[in-house]
């Protein structure tokens, strides 16, 4: 996805066990901190939902 | 290269009359220069059509998909790749082939040349490592080695890794070839670059699938881009759609793709498509040690989980 | 003698061990009475934090 | 525990099952000021709340009765020296865990109790009411703590960072379970935990703070003072008074440490016919353990029982299934308060009236307790009575409850599939609590999810298969004896498979158990008991070449003697075993007075008279155990050598006898013997490993060196027999683990199924495990575990048939190109192809669905997108996508 123009970030693997409550908050924090930093995906849009 | 059609009809033709295989595919001249046309030879009367020079670029596994009778097959080193690719991907039976191994030393690239003249080229003939190109009113000598295929320049599988028969004696492979510059390239460049690299590259796609079908590794009966329950992809021409198409085109390919150039060769608006594959290639080497098709008894990386994978990518 | 047999047991404490007892024995086509002095079954084990070596939550 | 205040009217934890809250009369207003208060009854919604509740005297009649009545922690408050009631910061294990918990006082928030400060420096004190005679009198020890301290010492860490420094100091650091070596290495060279080996005197409150003063010596005699914020009492396991009262009523021995006695070769039997034990009260004993015991004892009752098996219990009656096919979906949405842990928070009416909004739609409500019985029951009459065929229950998550639901569906003659959870308690209103209004809106999104999943739901079949009442027992050692012996007394035709030429194993070297049982006499009377059972059928010289099939229905290939049998058999359990490490060091194999522990034991046994004219012996430990490539204490070796050692010493009691040890690890009551080797004048030398004893022989004696720690010096001891205590290896069979699909860890032991809940069995369906094979054990604990995989088979067993999961991959045939992705990447060996001579799709793929768990990893890997995974189906995951991206 990277290799394709989606900037590092959006896209993120992360192995959590049903017992591991913190760390699932944590990676969920934390992604969601670096895909708002990031912005809206505007390239992966329809034409038509562009916002422009 | 020419020496070896007499061998190839050799061939086939005993293969053909002591009953070994019902059909042998290979080559025939097509109707227009540069473009050799795949052949089913079924009687040994007809070994005659078959031919061999650098215009047979087309991979000749993509015709044994399911097919249940015996076949001769001609496999250069990339066919040959591929046809591994197929006995393990259960496609055919190892025991169905006679496999006419070829020693290869590249197909050349039609598009070059064609871009090369204002008129249309009306003959192309080659000697050695010469070829010479004739249109109306002109006549050009051309190494072969300016005008072969990216994906043949950067071989290093020109000899059959699997074979039954061999045409020629085997060519030595080209050594110190860096595969991957282009890979590299694209690599450094930031997320936006790499975006509008990718949306130029494809910006000319028409989405007809020529690529997908010259490759030898698309086989399924119904493809992603067909089902409509669920639909993976959008049928439009936006641009998203078509970089979808590449995209999943490119994953389906992963650790499969010989880098044969078929689908480059086949896109008839000239995207260089190999662009995806090679990216997945590479990352395949990286990161596995794997290249499609070399070893006939071993599933490829993404079939199997061993505990020493890499995995960075989980955090 | 002829001596009739009933099928069923009695298990004191429900804790892991006595809870365990209870569950092989209700599977195997027992009834089981499980008796707890407190007002909730699990024992010592439910007080825990986590367990080795999974770290597995004790619950 | 008095970490927290805690209201009068309580639940024990949040987790607590039943999940009910209960009055502590003690403190209770109303019971307190007789009649006063009584607020909960008049707020209580439900009117659970019955003050007049007495209590009852129940007779039961049962055939059988086990006892798992528990422990106590020690108390330390006796311990004047540690001041444990009156210093706040002076904790005992126990309470350090409810601070470590998430659920616990502090929200699993370190912090010590005096100031809420966060503590920089941990110390934890072992042996806290164990191997102790002067301030208690539990001279045994309590086997878990060592242990428990590092995980905590590990997890302080965890939740403290790396800063925190942890100190353990013990006397032996006993970690003798299976991977506890390997974790206590970690701790130490990982995580930096500090183990001093120093029994602490005295803790010293430091004037004018709430830190705590220390005052030890080390390892090089140096005396040392440190200073502590917090400490940790290691407390031991104890056997309450009133249980010890217990078993005096029933007329049940007990042992010196009021433990409930048993018989190493029954070891769940107390000293009354018919009365079993497990848990603590059989001895001190960690998690798996206890389950292990719990299923033994589970069978031995089992076996006292089985003709009265089935006699007692009651069936449900099966409502019969309505059949939807074609019918338009008619959804029923039911919102659940949860009292008010989801309605303080969501709007719980307006969650039900949207949901009312929504295609297919045709019924929706809000519950108080949607899990409650009249709910439930409600619930069922308002499918039957609404014709709803589709179900979607907004409340907690399915984890829990799911299936609980789906009986309900079931009752109503509903397949149990046709259901989808919102999860709107665990991820939404416990989670958003401060934001009521967003909170709702996720609610709405979530519901709306569900509806259009659930109205792509097919009713999915279960299949129903028959499971072969016979059972295989891999392994004819003690371990293996006593499953077969255990499932032919409750009803089941066995078949033991043994390499060797007779039954019996490793105990057949064993010269005696610690109690002082006679190996050789109990072996052959079992061995007897084997073979003269009409259901057991013992094959020797015999190994399993192939299996096929699966929970239930294998079919295994035998061959005994070059002929080859076809066994078909229900489950299997794999008891493989283990045999002694034949070592390369300490000059072993040039000398026949330098010898293994079981060379010794067959002197024993064969009486030899060279025995009597030994003046010094002298006994290694750990010859191939807790080694960087062999991490693993073999735990039955510290026991087996202090017992031969006493046994030495009474052939002769003027021999010198020397035991060269790196930790002595006699848990439980083995500590005894300990004592009473040292009592018998056995002299104990520990030693490190990177300083290893050297042994050569010299003319008439073999000399052995060794570093003293205590004296610092070197010693040099003469000796006539050399006695190595080598590892506990087992008989890795790599082949076997194929068989059944079932994994073996880096030292060549089987996995089970869950380091501490399923110890006995594999995470393969029907298959089990015993003895060695598991990890290093002695005789009681091989044949506790024997009993506990024969009791665990038998709750296979006695059901007879088995349903699989309906949510299983599906391959679509016509769709497959066979590349074979999905039969390579299987765990669970679900796909193959369809036969090329088959009429329809030769050579597609196609799951079994009895093999199939539902993981989903053929289905992703599938490019064709010929697999689907039923009841996740891809147009299902697709509607939940485009109704969640409608909220944004």
């Amino acid at each position: 996805m990277e290799h394709m123009g989606v900037e590092p970030g959006r896209l993120s693997f992360s192995w959590i066990s049903s017992a591991e409550s913190t760390k699932f908050v944590d990676v969920v924090k934390d992604v969601t901190a670096t895909v708002k930093a990031l912005g809206p995906n505007n390239n992966f849009k329809k034409a038509a939902d562009k916002v422009t | 290269m020419l020496g070896y059609i007499d061998k190839i009809r050799e061939i086939s033709k005993r293969l053909l009359d002591e009953g070994r295989v019902d059909m042998v595919v290979g080559f025939r001249k097509g109707s227009m220069p540069m473009m050799n046309e795949p052949s089913f030879i079924k009687n040994s009367g007809e070994v005659s059509k078959l031919v061999w020079d650098s215009n047979c670029g087309i991979n000749l596994a993509n015709y044994l998909t399911d097919r249940k009778e015996k076949i001769g097959v001609i496999a250069k080193g990339c066919d040959s790749r591929n046809i591994v690719t197929h006995i393990l991907e259960n496609k055919i039976k190892r025991d169905q082939l006679v496999i006419i191994g070829v020693p290869c030393k590249g197909m050349i690239d039609r598009r070059l040349i064609t871009a090369m003249f204002d008129t249309e080229v009306r003959e192309v003939n080659e000697k050695g490592d010469t070829v010479t190109v004739k249109g109306a009113g002109f006549e050009k000598k051309l190494k072969k080695s300016d005008i072969l295929q990216d994906n043949c320049s950067k071989c290093i599988h020109r000899n059959p890794v699997l074979y039954d028969e061999l045409a020629a004696p085997l060519v030595e492979e080209q050594k110190d070839i860096d595969r991957y510059a282009e890979v590299r390239r694209i690599e450094a460049m930031s997320p936006q670059e790499k975006w509008q690299y990718f949306e130029d590259l494809i910006a000319p796609c028409i989405r007809c699938y020529a690529c997908r079908n010259a490759c030898p590794l698309c086989y399924c009966p119904t493809c992603f881009v067909d089902e409509s329950r669920p639909q993976w992809v959008g049928k439009s021409q936006d641009e998203t759609d078509i970089r979808t198409f590449h995209f999943l085109r490119a994953y389906h390919c992963a650790g499969r793709c010989t880098d044969c150039g078929a689908c480059e060769r086949a896109c008839p608006v000239g995207i260089k498509v190999r662009q995806f594959t090679s990216k997945l290639n590479k990352d395949c080497l990286d990161m596995f040690g794997w290249e499609a098709g070399v070893l006939p008894d071993q599933r490829p990386p993404l079939d199997t989980f061993k505990p020493a994978d890499p995995g960075d990518f989980i955090k | 003698m002829s001596h009739h047999v009933i099928g069923s047991v009695l298990v004191v404490g429900g804790g892991i061990a006595g809870m365990q007892s209870a569950l092989d024995l209700a599977n195997s086509g027992y009834y089981v009475y499980l008796l707890e002095k407190s007002p909730s079954i699990g024992g010592v084990m439910s007080q825990l934090d986590k367990t080795f070596p999974t770290n597995d939550c004790a619950m | 525990m008095g970490l927290a205040k805690r209201k009068a009217i309580y639940v024990q934890y949040a987790q607590a099952v039943p999940l009910k809250y209960t009055i502590d009369k003690a403190n209770c207003i109303y019971f307190i000021k007789k009649g006063k208060c009584g607020a909960c009854k008049k707020i209580c919604p439900t009117g659970a709340v019955d003050f007049d509740q007495k209590e009852e005297i129940v007779t039961l009649n049962v055939g059988s009765v086990i006892l798992s009545p528990g422990f106590a922690p020690f108390d330390p408050t006796v311990f004047d020296a540690y001041q444990y009631a009156k210093l706040p910061n002076v904790v005992t294990a126990m309470e350090f865990e409810r601070v470590l918990s998430a659920s616990g006082p502090t929200m699993g928030h370190l912090v010590r109790a005096s100031d809420q400060k966060e503590p920089k420096k941990i110390a934890w004190f072992q042996c806290v009411g164990s191997r102790d005679m002067n301030k208690c009198d539990n001279s045994y020890c309590s086997s878990v703590c060592c242990m428990y301290a590092i995980k905590e010492a590990v997890i302080a860490k965890e939740h403290a960072g790396k800063d925190l420094d942890c100190a353990v100091f013990f006397m032996d650091m006993r970690t003798h379970g299976k991977e506890f070596e390997r974790f206590y290495t970690t701790a130490k060279d990982k995580h930096g935990i500090r183990f001093i080996r120093c029994r602490v005197h005295t803790i010293n409150p430091v004037a004018g703070t709430d830190d705590l003063e220390i005052r030890y010596i080390t390892e090089t005699g140096e005396l040392k003072t440190e200073i502590f914020d917090q400490i940790v009492l290691s407390v031991g396991l104890q056997i309450k008074p009133e249980i010890a009262e217990l078993a005096k009523r029933l007329g049940i021995e007990l042992t010196e440490g009021r433990f409930c006695k048993t018989e190493t070769f029954e070891p769940v039997a107390t000293s009354r016919e018919g009365i079993f034990v497990c848990g603590v009260f059989q001895g001190p004993k960690d998690i798996p353990q206890a389950v292990i015991d719990a299923s033994a004892a589970a069978s031995a009752a089992g076996e006292i029982l089985s003709e009265a098996r089935n006699t007692l219990i009651k069936h449900k009656e099966a409502v019969t299934e309505t059949n939807i096919t074609g019918e338009r979906p008619r959804i029923g949405v039911f919102v659940c308060r949860c009292g008010i842990n989801i309605a303080g928070v969501v709007d719980v009416p307006k969650v039900a009236e949207y949901a009312k909004t929504l295609p297919y739609v045709e019924f929706t409500t809000d519950n108080l307790y949607s899990c409650s019985q009249d709910t439930q029951e409600n619930m069922a009459q308002i499918i039957k009575k609404e014709r709803l065929n589709r179900v979607v229950v907004a409340a907690c998550t399915p984890k829990t409850h799911e299936p609980l639901f789906q009986e309900t569906l079931t009752n109503a003659g509903l397949n149990k599939y046709l259901f989808e959870m919102a999860n709107i308690r665990n991820q939404d209103s416990w989670v958003h609590k401060s934001n009521p209004e967003l909170a709702t809106e996720k609610a709405i999104d979530l519901v709306r999810m569900a509806v259009a999943k659930v109205a792509l739901m097919e009713p999915l079949k279960e299949a129903e298969l028959e499971v072969n009442q016979t059972a295989v027992v891999i392994g004819g050692g003690i371990a293996g004896m006593s499953a077969a012996k255990s499932l032919a007394k409750q009803g089941y035709e066995t078949h033991i498979i043994e390499k060797g030429k007779c039954l019996g194993g490793q105990a057949l070297n064993i010269f005696r158990t610690p109690k002082g049982e006679d190996i050789a006499e109990k072996l052959s009377g079992l061995v007897d008991e084997i073979t003269k059972d009409q259901k057991i059928h013992v094959h020797l010289d015999s190994a399993i070449t192939s299996v096929d099939g699966f929970v239930g229905n294998f079919k295994s290939t035998i061959s005994s003697n070059g002929k080859n049998d076809v066994l078909e058999h229900g489950i299997a359990i794999i008891a493989t075993g283990a045999s002694a490490f034949k070592p390369s060091e300490y000059n072993y194999g040039k000398d026949p007075r330098i010898m293994t522990s079981l060379e010794l034991d067959k002197k024993f046994m064969e009486k030899d008279p060279s025995l009597k004219k030994i003046d010094s012996a002298v006994f290694i430990q750990c010859v191939g155990s807790r080694e960087p490539d062999r991490l693993y204490c073999s735990r039955v070796c510290c026991t087996h050598s202090i017992d031969n050692a006493i046994e030495l010493k009474k052939i002769n009691p003027d021999m010198n006898v020397y035991v060269l040890y790196r930790d002595i690890r006699t848990y439980g009551e083995r500590e005894y013997l300990y004592k009473k080797a040292r009592g018998m004048g056995i002299i104990f030398i520990r030693y490190s490993v990177d300083n290893k004893p050297e042994v050569k022989p010299e003319g008439e004696k073999i000399m052995v060196g060794v570093t003293d720690h205590i004296l610092g010096r070197r010693l040099s001891l003469e000796a006539d027999i050399v006695t190595l205590a080598t590892a506990v290896i087992p008989n890795r069979d790599e082949k076997l683990a194929n068989f059944f699909k079932v994994p073996v860890n880096d030292d060549g032991f089987f996995i089970e199924r869950h380091a501490k809940l399923g110890p006995s069995e594999f995470a393969t369906d029907g298959v089990f495990l015993c003895g060695l094979a598991h990890y290093p054990k002695p005789i009681d604990e091989s044949i506790a575990q024997g009993m506990a995989a024969a009791s665990r088979a038998v709750t296979l067993l006695a059901r007879k048939k088995i349903h699989t999961s309906g949510t299983i991959a599906e391959t679509m045939p016509a769709v497959c190109s066979s590349c074979g992705v999905c039969v390579s990447i299987c765990p669970y060996s679900a796909p193959s192809f369809i036969e090329e001579t088959a009429r329809f799709f030769p050579g597609k793929a196609q799951i079994n669905p009895v093999l199939c768990k539902g993981c989903g990893l053929c289905v992703a890997s599938c490019r064709s997108g010929a697999i689907r995974l039923k009841g996740f189906d891809n147009d299902q995951i697709f509607a939940q996508i485009y109704e969640l991206s409608k909220a944004v």
